[in-house]
């Protein structure tokens, strides 16, 4: 590996351990709630669409495979590649956010957001129906889940972002064989982003999941 | 400055593809796992396949298994201080009920 | 001006004197190693003082014995501060079983204390010497912290749970209440005195005070007029289980977890009531988040405490 | 090798071109460096005027000069902006920024334009603060406890926050910047065992910075949500946990503490190996207690919640690996006493302020033991002690290894000489002052004055009257210091490529101030860090 993509790689890993000390915190309030509130929180995740959040997790694995062969396309000096697979992870990543867009517009419907001066699961709703008041260690719930998979996709859109970037320069033929760095770093974000969806599907939307379908 | 000249390792397409068919098996697995009950051990298993499909994408698509010694170091110092942050916290939620006197 | 000028606050406490003599032994041990290092350096920038623009200092790199020296000793010294301190921490932290209890409940800007016995009174807290005190903490809207320095006792107010300190007094005098936290606009002016009287003259003053009802009786009165009882029966009939001898025991919740019902746990079954359900019961139990002040709730835990002589408490995770 | 004099044939990273745009356009690191200074310094005065607004008020029982809220704001914003604008880029985005590419005998830094993109990023956060301090102001204390940040404050807490966060993001780039640069651009023969010890101890900084800081940045998030948007987290109406904030933001504070003296630490054993013109003594204890110090250092945050309501169990947790982190500290301070041991040791300035860190370090360190220490920390904590404490080791000992480090290399930093009757009567002052200031206020503590107080009983008055008093004489200090060595910029003597007589790369192969890609010729390192006994010092 020569000099210039060593300290860049290197670079972008420091970078991705800052990245994952900053996403701790969050995982810290998850933990600390969900120890606390253990029948709360299985309950409240059980209002998430699994469906959705299965399918988000496959788009991502795709879109991360189709970043690796990108960077494959530009060490092995193929520019149609570079761009096939780029706009292939970029639509990918769109769709990523669709879905969510979805989802959160969904949670909007079923008062399932906790402030913004709402009330949270309005009479009726089936937060409402199964607990006597207003749950509270649920607000808590939602509220981590909106601000979790909030900067998750605030990090997608600096993804798709950076992409575009990369996608305009491989167009204009800039990488080759021996000057790749910029893909490849781009490329481990983009899969550090992933990551963290990994680990964000399973500790959301399958926590209640043994407790029979929410919907 | 370091000399060593790691070889340049192109990772085959093939590796790529087989490593992106175990993802969403496990995808799937972790899926299964989570509608059926097994008490104490939901949690674990969930995260064991989550650790499982994230080192996937560390090791291969993100190449760490051909770099340095010195990202190895970086990507496992990362998700050891998160354990301290997590670890030392805990600790303390965990034992707050130990002396019996309330806020000791 | 004042013309006296303490060093050290009253000491009118039962720990006050050995928080002085640890404070003195860190001293001595602190102002040993500073002014030794301090002189040293000195006596050699003098003494070596550079004679000729050119000189340069002797060829030494090094000593594994002094550098073992000098990172055993200040760890055997730390060691030792460390368990002195940790020993003053537990007897800080563990009330005497036969303490009489007092509420403190601060709120931006002011402490309203109650005793045992009813009477309630606002920025000043009077109580017997030679008689240890716990005092339960809560909080109504921020951080506080309730300190009296003559005593050499500290404990945060948090808002949501209990905290607990105590103290045993031995000068009969006026000392100062401060609030340590930072709480807002007048959180120097949340300042109060503790009034240490003897014996007699705390009866004379207890008897002579408005009795607005004992804590229990308060606790008891709200426990009807919001309704609980008509849930909580003596015994099992109603639709939420018996309080009876509920605090301190270990409650099996419907997650398979267990707990022990301490005043924390009383104080989130009513005011977070769906955090823990209790096992074979439905989570039906309004909360009563924003009904009852902090002061209320802890009028109500001491009369839950109440329902069964305690059992020696144990204690839950908050 | 002789190096060619200033202005003599070539021109320096100074000279080199001209024009505002060439500035704030610069990829060069000593020109941020310099960017740096001066962005710092104005915060500094920003700060210091706080702080003098403080000791004002302070000096009569009564709140007689301000307003409680406007008090809570003062000091408020005096612990903001001197932590998060002042200390924490002191010496790294400096002393840094200027001399690692140069000892470690690299052209830069790894990543030029992100060293440029620091310090932007430095000055938006930096303009949000004002903003933020003139519309509103913040009364949030520096350690925004919740819930008063997010539920009671009526002041510009969002934008303070987003502040401190996007200063918090600069401080992670210029981490980063140094760990790539150490780890690849050392010249070749530089080993790491060659390494001057300043670079040992910014490094050990970085890591604290790319570990530490991520999780104040969405700790402060956390809030900025909580208070603004309403998502409840640390809410303690819907069972959420203020303590969960003191545990998050002490995961990065406490280590952060230690971002402000390493480099600080760092200046020091560079300043007393030159001072005693002697390999520093113990090289390999020195290096390894900075990392320990770091590593360490992430693992004693529970100790400011001493009686948070934490348990006491996790408090022993804490307190004894807080007194084990004071073990390499003494390690360090006692291979500085010992390299002084048959040195040639010079009277010149640096030697003062490296004297008068010694003093005042060991106060503020030692004080810091009285805390650790769990029984005493119970009444001692949110006093005036306390604010002692960290006083003397942040402005005794960070700011006087700053104003020593600055005072060292300024000759290559500026090409100029100052005046060092001046430079000495100002560490002189400064001593003083200092201990002026901040010595009562150890008493006031263990009296039990609370910390953030605006008004306070009459008894305390005498320690505060001398405490203003001291705090007079420590701004004058500072400001005959920013006088004389503005003073030379313009007057002062050209400055030879190596006053001191010293050993390192910066002043054995670059001239004064150096040219923009610091050497004439590549760097070949054949010999270890300090080896005064073994090679001819080039004097002048
Ligand atoms: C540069 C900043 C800095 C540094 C380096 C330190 C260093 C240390 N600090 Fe300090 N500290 C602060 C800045 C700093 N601190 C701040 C800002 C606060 C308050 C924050 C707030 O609430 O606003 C604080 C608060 C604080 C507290 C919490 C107090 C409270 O709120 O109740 C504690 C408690 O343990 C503590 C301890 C220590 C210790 C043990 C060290 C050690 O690292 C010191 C080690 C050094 C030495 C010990 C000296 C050298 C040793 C010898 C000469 C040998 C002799 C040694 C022995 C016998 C062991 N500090
Ligand atoms: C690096 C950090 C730093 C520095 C340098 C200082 C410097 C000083 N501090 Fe600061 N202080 C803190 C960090 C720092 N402080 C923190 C973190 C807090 C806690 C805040 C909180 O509780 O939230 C605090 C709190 C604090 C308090 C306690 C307030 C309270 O609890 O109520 C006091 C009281 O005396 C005080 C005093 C001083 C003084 C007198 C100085 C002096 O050293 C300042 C001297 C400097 C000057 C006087 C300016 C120098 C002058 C010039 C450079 C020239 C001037 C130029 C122009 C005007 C253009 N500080
Ligand atoms: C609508 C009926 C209802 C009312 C009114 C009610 N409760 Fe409850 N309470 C319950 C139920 C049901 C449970 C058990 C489920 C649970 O833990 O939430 C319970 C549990 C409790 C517990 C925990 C008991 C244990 O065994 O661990 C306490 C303490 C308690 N309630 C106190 C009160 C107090 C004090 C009030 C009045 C201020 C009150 N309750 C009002 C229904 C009620
Ligand atoms: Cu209440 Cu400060
Ligand atoms: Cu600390």
């Amino acid at each position: 590996m020569d000099q210039q993509l060593e300290a860049s790689t290197l670079g972008m890993w420091v970078f991705l351990v800052t990245e994952i000390m900053f996403f701790g915190g969050l995982f810290m309030a998850y933990i600390l709630y969900r120890y606390w509130y253990p029948d709360a929180w299985a309950a409240a995740s059980n209002h998430l669409n699994v469906q959705m959040g299965a399918a988000n997790t496959i788009v991502l694995i795709i879109s991360s495979l189709t970043m690796a062969m990108a960077v494959r396309s530009a060490q092995v000096g193929s520019r149609g590649g570079q761009i096939f697979f780029l706009i292939a992870t970029i639509l990918f990543g769109a769709t990523f956010l669709g879905v969510k867009y979805f989802e959160y517009a969904e949670k909007f419907e079923h008062h399932l957001v906790p402030g913004l001066g709402q009330v949270f699961a309005a009479p009726g709703d089936h937060i409402h129906a199964t607990h006597a008041n207003v749950g509270s260690a649920e607000q808590l719930f939602f509220s981590l889940y909106f601000i979790m998979t909030g900067i998750h996709a605030l990090h997608m859109v600096v993804g798709i972002g950076i992409m575009s970037v990369m996608l305009f320069w491989a167009w204009r033929g800039r990488f080759s064989p021996e000057y790749y760095a910029p893909v490849e770093v781009s490329g481990l974000y983009w899969h550090f982003v992933d990551i963290v969806w990994i680990f964000l599907f399973p500790l959301l939307y399958l926590l209640g999941a043994h407790l029979g379908a929410g919907h | 400055m370091s000399n060593s000249h790691t070889p340049h390792i192109i990772t085959p397409a093939s590796t790529y593809v087989m490593v992106f068919g175990g993802l969403i098996v496990l995808t799937i697995l972790t899926y299964l796992a989570a509608i059926n009950d097994f008490g104490a051990l939901n949690t674990p298993i969930a995260l064991g396949i989550a650790v499982l499909k994230a080192s996937l994408v560390v090791l291969f698509f993100m190449g760490v298994r051909y770099n340095t010694p010195l990202t190895k170091v970086v990507v496992v110092a990362g998700f050891f201080w998160l354990l301290i942050m997590f670890g030392l916290t805990m600790g303390d939620y965990v034992s707050r009920s130990w002396l019996g006197v309330p806020g000791r | 001006m004042p013309t006296h000028f303490p060093l050290f606050p009253p000491t009118a406490s039962t720990v006050a004197v050995e928080m002085d003599l640890l404070y003195l032994f860190i001293v001595a041990i602190c102002a040993f190693f500073a002014i030794l290092v301090v002189a040293v350096i000195t006596y050699f920038t003098l003494k070596y003082r550079r004679r000729s623009p050119d000189a340069v200092g002797a060829d030494i790199h090094g000593s594994l014995a002094l550098e073992l020296t000098w990172t055993f000793i200040p760890f055997v010294l730390a060691m030792v501060m460390f368990g002195w301190g940790a020993s003053l921490f537990f007897r800080l932290a563990s009330p005497p079983a036969n303490a009489m209890e007092l509420f403190v409940v601060g709120k931006q800007w002011m402490w309203k204390v109650q005793h045992p016995e009813g009477v309630r009174e606002i920025n000043e807290m009077h109580v017997p010497v030679g008689r240890p005190v716990r005092v339960s903490i809560g909080s109504e809207d921020v951080l506080h912290d309730y300190f009296i320095p003559a005593f050499r006792v500290k404990m945060d107010a948090v808002p949501g749970k209990v905290t607990t300190l105590w103290f045993e007094a031995t000068q009969v005098g006026t000392y100062h209440i401060f609030c340590a936290e930072y709480c807002g606009t007048k959180h120097s002016g949340m300042i109060g005195q503790v009034i240490v009287m003897s014996p007699q003259d705390y009866e004379a003053w207890l008897a002579g005070g408005k009795s607005t009802g004992t804590a229990v009786e308060n606790g008891e009165r709200l426990f009807t007029d919001l309704s609980c009882v008509t849930c909580h029966k003596p015994d099992s009939s109603g639709r939420g289980p018996s309080l009876l001898g509920v605090f301190g025991s270990t409650v099996s919740l419907a997650d398979g977890r267990k707990v022990v019902a301490d005043e924390n746990y009383l104080r989130e079954s009513i005011m977070n009531s769906q955090a823990k359900i209790v096992a074979g019961y439905q989570g039906i139990m309004p909360t009563f988040q924003g009904m009852v002040t902090e002061e209320n709730l802890l009028q109500l835990i001491a009369y839950i405490k109440t329902l069964k002589p305690a059992a020696p408490a144990g204690g839950q995770g908050k | 090798m002789t190096i060619a004099p200033r202005l003599e044939d070539r021109k320096s990273y100074l000279d080199a071109p001209h024009g505002i745009a060439s500035w704030l356009l610069t990829k060069d690191h000593k020109r941020i460096a310099m960017l740096y200074l001066i962005s710092i310094t104005i915060f500094f005065a920003i700060g210091g005027l706080f702080a003098l607004g403080i000791r004002l008020e302070l000096l009569t029982p009564k709140g007689d000069l301000v307003s409680g809220d406007t008090y809570n704001k003062m000091f408020t914003l005096h612990g903001v902006v001197m932590i998060f604008f002042f200390l924490i880029p002191s010496i790294p985005a400096t002393l840094g920024n200027f001399l690692i590419p140069i000892m470690v005998g690299a052209k830069d830094l790894a990543f030029p334009r992100i060293n440029l993109l620091s310090w932007y990023l430095y000055i938006i956060g930096g303009i949000m603060a004002l903003v933020a301090v003139a519309g509103g102001g913040l009364d949030t204390g520096w350690t925004f406890y919740t819930p008063y940040s997010t539920q009671a404050s009526q002041t510009s807490v969002t934008l303070a926050a987003m502040a401190a966060f996007t200063a918090g993001f600069s401080s992670i780039l210029t981490g980063f910047n140094f760990i790539v640069t150490v780890h690849r651009m050392r010249a070749p023969g530089m080993t790491w065992f060659r390494l001057p010890l300043f670079v040992w101890a910014q490094y050990a900084t970085s890591l604290v910075m790319i570990l530490g800081t991520p999780v104040i940045a969405i700790t402060l998030t956390l809030v900025m949500v909580e208070r603004s948007l309403h998502f409840p987290v640390f809410d303690p109406k819907i069972g959420g946990d203020p303590v969960l904030f003191q545990h998050l933001f002490w995961f990065y504070s406490h280590p952060a503490v230690y971002i402000m003296i390493l480099p600080g630490m760092g200046v020091v054993s560079e300043l007393v190996a030159s001072v005693a013109r002697k390999q520093i003594f113990g090289y390999a204890f020195v290096a390894f207690s900075s990392l320990a110090i770091a590593i360490l250092g992430f693992l004693v945050w529970g100790h400011h919640l001493f009686v948070s309501s934490q348990s006491i169990y996790a408090g022993l947790v804490f307190s004894i690996i807080t007194m084990l982190v004071a073990v390499p500290s003494a390690v360090k301070t006692f291979n500085w006493a010992a390299t002084m041991y048959k040195g040639a040791v010079t009277w010149e300035s640096p030697t003062f302020w490296v004297i008068g860190f010694m003093g005042l370090f060991l106060i503020g360190g030692l004080t810091g033991l009285f805390l650790a220490t769990l029984g005493l920390d119970i009444h001692l904590t949110d006093t005036y002690f306390v604010v002692a404490h960290f006083h003397y080791i942040m402005v005794g000992g960070a700011i006087m290894a700053f104003l020593g480090g600055l005072h060292f290399w300024w000759p290559k930093m500026t090409g100029r000489m100052y005046s060092e009757p001046f430079a000495k009567a100002s560490a002189i002052l400064v001593f003083v002052g200092f201990n002026l200031t901040f010595g009562p206020q150890f008493l006031l503590g263990y009296l039990g004055m609370p910390r953030r107080y605006h008004e306070y009983p009459p008894e305390f008055a005498v320690l505060n009257v001398l405490s203003t008093a001291g705090a007079t004489i420590l701004g004058l200090g500072y400001g005959l210091c920013l006088i004389y060595l503005l003073w030379s910029l313009k007057k002062g003597a050209i400055a030879p490529a190596n006053p001191w007589g010293a050993k390192g790369l910066e002043w054995e192969k670059t001239q004064s101030p150096p040219t923009t890609f610091n050497f004439d010729e590549e760097v070949i390192v054949t010999e270890p860090a300090y080896n005064y006994a073994g090679s001819k010092v080039h004097h002048g």
